[in-house]
């Protein structure tokens, strides 16, 4: 199988390129805007593994939720490369990369939006595979600790500066995703059949349903 | 005058170089990662505010233009870069959001939008509100609130520097 | 060579194919009713919903110049200025095409995109040559001086004049978009009052229109009895003074003697009348391109990339977007 | 602090290039012989991080026990960066890098040498953590089973054929060593003042002792 | 410009400069006593141990030219043939110190090198020339035609001579290393004896001296009481006589009146002898070089990188070791 | 004979062509992986068997040159890749560990050793080991013994081939 697979949702840019049984994969880690590295990153790592994208089987694109201009470089990237051969995609949930290789029963996986507010996703874990219990949401602190949050479920975060709002519960900060975490993802996903159209491929905007609920009730407008 | 938790100052009587003595002075103190938001009717002085603002973070006030169509300019400073918004033009927050504003706001940038009404929801408590109105054609009221710990210091300073202005606290 | 642009910098997604310097499409997403390929529901074309349009457009630019993806040689995007985040779309599709087909790929100048534009309308037009690009968003005296050699001339310090037409508008109590509302209503009015025209020291060619709205907000104040169409007409006059007494006086400050009309603003006729009445007295000659290539398009994108492309000029895959991009040589 | 760091011990060639805050992982898995991708790769991930080696605190190098051949081009490599600027080498034992990221309280990580002998190195564990217990060794399955190995032990392998010889002992597969990985040993052990000179570096030799061993006993010679 | 060399096909370690075709340093792992940098202890140099010898050379020849590594500006090692591992010592070093400090990287042919060795020597030598490459690796005819243009017209087939030389030793109880053994009981011996000259059609260069060994060994088991130093001698005759009557024929034929002979084996005084002999008959030049650079040095590697790189031919860092290069163009 | 759980085949009476028809014929069935080791005495046919072994792997016999001094060649043959050791000039077991002949065996890799002796330790089971002997100048005696599987199919073949041999089980 040749498949090639990008996440571009935070400021660690994950590429993954598979020819059969030769892998590669590449982290960059705050190296420098995604709009900058992205493409040279993506063309090197086919010319090292000798494989053109019309061959790939599929491309795997982290969805987010996440930094939208980052999202936004990595979809379109995604969509370029394979309009031209129709080639299947493999849309997966950004935030899944941090709940890998934990050893727990229960988790939630954290990441900040925006101040006050965070991006979440639960799971439950068959064995060391974490398996995510419901779609991602987005809500305010606030929320989350009255509610949403249960005294079982563990908080995984990305780094101390985004758990110290959630004192008092039992964290931990997530292994860094590596490109072999997003291969478990995206070849789990390609056996189920999981494959969209790159047409279809576009990132979980989360933020705009909360924003369109706080905007209507201040403003009586329906959207 | 409301009392709140934030800081909160009134500036009436202000005339265009006054405007932008104190544009220039907050300017001055701005470190990366700031939020100002000017709100006020068409032509009460937002854009000629932060051309003055610009000016205090070395760039040049002639480079600094109405963003009302372009919706984000951005303006390379001697030490910030000063994103400069214009939300006139949108019509719900969804749109605000696709901007990315909070995203592109890093250590080393300033963040200033004239009405910014639909951004309100998103900013927290971090951020300089600067309400302008007409007293009359060349004259300004302005009024300050934020719990940015400078503009206490700021205020002071700037009242040195000017004769026309009441402080209320 | 064939020639596949993408312009993604603010309001619009547009993409065009130019063959050799020939136009075969282009299509933009605020023009343009996408049936979707699957299902065949129409999504909504919104503003700035760059990443939902695209693909929708490349399908229908290739279609109308009965062209598959890979009869395309090179791949162009705008890489500035505008916002930054609709501009990383257009470019990282490119990109993405770029490699997925071992083409070459070009990174193009929005304003220099604009200049282009006349060659769409004015396909033997020479240079040198100047510009007005007079829209919402662009108020600029620009000089073409050669394929590779532009200058701006003179800019606007604060708003544009499209801007100004349209919040006056808003103050007079006048529909949207202004500019037609306003020089509608001027035709039943009469410029009486006289507003500033700001900036009009000789030899300066810089634009000032900010100080219009405060002016006509406080003459409406004082003067209630005003009738708004008088007030439009001289709103108008001021405007119009200003754009067209500059941009004469660089034409002959830098010798040139042809003046390309662009941008919103140039669809307003009490300008077009001016226009030409000086023209005839300074011996000028001045174009007034079609509408459809004055507001933004990828088909001036592509005529930009293409005259950079026949040059062997690429640009290398990490070009990222510069939401900045000021009027540099290509 | 600004580093490179590699490990071409086993066919999984690992790159880590750090500049301040600035990370590059690179993970290249069978994509084709260290002789040719080694050198290319290094320079790509200087110039991605806009460094030069001239400004380097130090240059990590994986030592084995592993492939020689493997081993001889990415020390080789090493001793040709570091030489003109004097760069401190921090060496360290690359089956360090299979025991990361498992939650035991003490294991065995096993490596195949040749046919019938395995490299093995023991770790206890202070939290995650793993800590060696020894210097690594080599010896043929069996003396391993009858008394080096206990039953308390976990048993990382690297894959499944290597882990076919040691049925019924508790045994995993190791997590695919990443970038990450290197980071936090040569860090752990540039702060803890580690250092050697480059002309000090030079590989694991362990199949050397037994091999000899072995000599003598057949031809009473002494070495 | 200053070309730093590695070679490390096979037994030795060596590391060589050379300033613009000039040798300014060739030390050799086999050759000299290295004091390690820090204690002073003296490392045990032993055949192979690339790894441990690298770097002590390279202080070596850099100390022996007054130079800083810094002071080089190309960076060259052997590429092939020989041993994978070895090879890939110096290779991955050269690599190493052109990644370092930015220099460029050059490989190298290693039978290309023995070609070039004969300009250490002979700094006037003008091409086109024969060389007889015979020591315990090598047994070749090679014609250098032009400095980019080499053939091999003749090699052995299976046993190199010098290898032949020491295993016939070892089969007459002679020590090692064999050569001059054999030499030296040949000279108090005749050759008295024939033994089968292989492969000696006409206009046939290869050799073969597999045979001799068989040969030999069952000659001395049917003539017990033949005296050693005549075999010795009558062996010696049937080398030296299948080397040069190929060698000459193939300067005939090529129509090269230079010939270069190369390697251990030519130290051989009898053979010396009879090359002489037949270049005065056939009127052609010979040349024996000085034996320290008919063995393996890096001196040779250094002359050849300095050919390429003032010509601006320099190799990609993915160059990989060859074990089987075999002699191409370079 | 020695009886052992490997196969062992005794060939005697072997001139130079059956010899090389012999490693002909083992050649046809090599895979990719297997090793040979042979060993005999000085001119006892040992590289002239590795030139005829390498011809069935359709390589240039003549390419195939002794590899006493460079003690490792390596030969490309259209399958499969053939590397010819030589250990005659090694004097420990430790400098055969160095050239990592096991690390480069791979796949698409036959590995025949001569002078096999210092390689004995670090071999398993899987190896066909090849002795040759003197009969007389030109005929040798072989021994074959090894556990791969297709050694008593190809012996068989081999008889069927030549007439001069006698199997001993
Ligand atoms: N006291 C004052 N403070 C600021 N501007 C003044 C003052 N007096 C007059 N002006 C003038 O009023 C005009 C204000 O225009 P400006 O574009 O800055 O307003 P704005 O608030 O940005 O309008 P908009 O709603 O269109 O964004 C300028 O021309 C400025 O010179
Ligand atoms: N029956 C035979 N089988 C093999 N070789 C024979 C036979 N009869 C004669 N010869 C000859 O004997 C010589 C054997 O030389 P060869 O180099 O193959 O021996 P070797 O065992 O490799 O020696 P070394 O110990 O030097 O490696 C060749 O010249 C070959 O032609
Ligand atoms: N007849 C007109 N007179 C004056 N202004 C006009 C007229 N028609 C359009 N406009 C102005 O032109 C602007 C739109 O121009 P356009 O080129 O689409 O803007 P941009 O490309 O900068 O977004 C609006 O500000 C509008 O008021
Ligand atoms: N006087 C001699 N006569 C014949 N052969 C000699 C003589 N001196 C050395 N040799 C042979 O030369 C060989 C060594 O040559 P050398 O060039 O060092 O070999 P290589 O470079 O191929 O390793 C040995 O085989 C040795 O027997
Ligand atoms: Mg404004
Ligand atoms: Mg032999
Ligand atoms: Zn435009
Ligand atoms: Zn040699």
């Amino acid at each position: 199988m040749k498949y090639l697979s990008i996440d571009s949702s935070s400021r660690r840019l994950l590429l993954l390129g598979v020819n059969e049984d030769k892998t590669m994969g590449v982290t960059l880690h705050n190296v420098g805007r995604h709009g900058t590295y992205l493409a040279p990153a993506v063309k090197d790592l086919l010319e090292y593994l000798q494989m053109s994208v019309k061959e790939l089987d599929f491309i795997g694109c982290g969805i987010g939720p996440g930094s939208l201009t980052g999202l936004r470089v990595g979809i379109s990237t995604v969509k370029g490369l394979a309009y031209p051969f129709d080639i299947p995609v493999i849309s997966f949930c950004s935030l899944d990369l941090l709940a890998y290789n934990n050893y727990l029963s229960s988790a939630v996986v954290m990441r900040r939006g925006r101040e006050g507010y965070y991006y979440w996703r639960k799971y439950r874990f068959e064995g060391y595979k974490p398996v995510p219990v419901e779609e991602p949401g987005f809500d305010s602190v606030d929320k989350l600790k009255s509610g949403i949050l249960t005294k079982n479920e563990v908080l995984i975060f990305e780094n101390e500066q985004e758990k110290e709002q959630f004192e008092g519960y039992d964290s931990l900060i997530a292994l860094p995703p590596s490109p072999e975490i997003m291969k478990q993802i995206i070849v789990k996903a390609f056996e189920a059949g999981e494959t969209i159209d790159v047409r279809e491929l576009k990132p979980y905007y989360l933020q705009k349903s909360v924003a369109e609920l706080n905007w209507e009730r201040k403003h009586g407008k329906s959207t | 005058m409301e009392r709140s938790d934030k800081t909160f100052y009134e500036l009436g009587g202000m005339n265009e170089k006054a405007v932008r003595h104190l544009a220039f002075e907050i300017a001055k103190r701005l470190e990366g990662g700031e939020i100002l938001l000017l709100k006020g009717d068409l032509g009460t002085g937002k854009t000629t505010f932060v051309k003055a603002l610009a000016e205090g973070l070395r760039i040049d006030p002639d480079d600094v233009r109405s963003p009302t169509f372009t919706i984000v300019n951005t303006y390379v400073g001697r030490n910030l870069t000063l994103l400069h918004a214009d939300l006139y033009r949108l019509s719900d927050p969804s749109e605000v959001l696709e901007l990315d504003l909070l995203g592109l706001l890093g250590p080393e940038t300033v963040l200033a939008v004239e009405w910014p009404e639909l951004l309100a929801g998103f900013i927290g408590k971090n951020a300089l509100k600067i309400e302008l109105e007409y007293e009359d054609e060349k004259t300004r009221r302005l009024k300050l609130s934020g719990s940015y710990k400078w503009i206490e210091r700021m205020v002071k300073d700037f009242f040195k520097k000017e004769r026309q202005t009441k402080e209320v606290k | 060579m064939r020639v596949l642009a993408i312009e993604s910098s603010c309001d619009e997604t547009a993409v065009a194919i130019v063959e050799d310097g020939k136009l075969l499409s282009s299509v933009l997403s605020s023009q343009v009713n996408i049936h979707r390929k699957y299902g065949g529901v129409v999504p909504e074309i919104a503003a700035r919903k760059h990443l939902e349009n695209i693909l929708f457009l490349l399908d229908e630019a290739l279609d109308r110049a009965s062209l598959k993806i890979d009869d395309i040689d090179v791949f162009a995007a705008t890489q500035g200025p505008g916002l930054v985040g609709s501009l990383l779309v257009g470019l990282s599709l490119a990109k993405g095409l770029s490699i997925s087909l071992n083409k070459p790929f070009v990174a193009v100048n929005h304003l220099i995109g604009h200049i282009y534009a006349n060659f769409l309308s004015f396909p033997d037009l020479e240079y040198p040559f100047l510009v007005l690009l007079v829209s919402g968003g662009h108020t600029e005296i620009l000089l073409a001086e050669d394929w590779n050699n532009f200058k701006r001339i003179g800019k606007t310090r604060d708003d544009a004049a499209g801007e100004a037409f349209d919040k006056v508008a808003r103050l007079l109590g006048l529909g949207y978009p202004g500019g037609p509302e306003v020089e509608l209503a001027a035709r039943n009015g009469n410029p009486i009052y006289r507003f500033p025209r700001a900036l009009n020291e000789k030899g300066n060619f810089d634009f000032s229109f900010s100080g219009l709205k405060t002016s006509v907000l406080y003459f409406l104040k004082n003067n209630p009895e005003a009738r708004i169409e008088d007030v439009a007409a001289a709103f108008q006059e001021a405007v119009i003074d200003s754009l067209l007494t500059k941009t004469f006086a660089a034409a002959k400050t830098y010798g040139i003697n042809k003046i390309v009309f662009a941008g919103g603003v140039a669809a307003n006729t009490r300008l077009r009348e001016r226009a030409n009445e000086i023209a005839k007295e300074k011996d000028i000659n001045i174009y007034f391109p079609p509408i459809e290539f004055c507001t933004d398009n990828a088909a001036m994108i592509a005529m930009v990339a293409y005259e950079k492309a026949k040059r062997g000029i690429f640009s290398p895959i990490d070009t990222n977007a510069i939401p900045y991009l000021s009027i540099v040589s290509l």
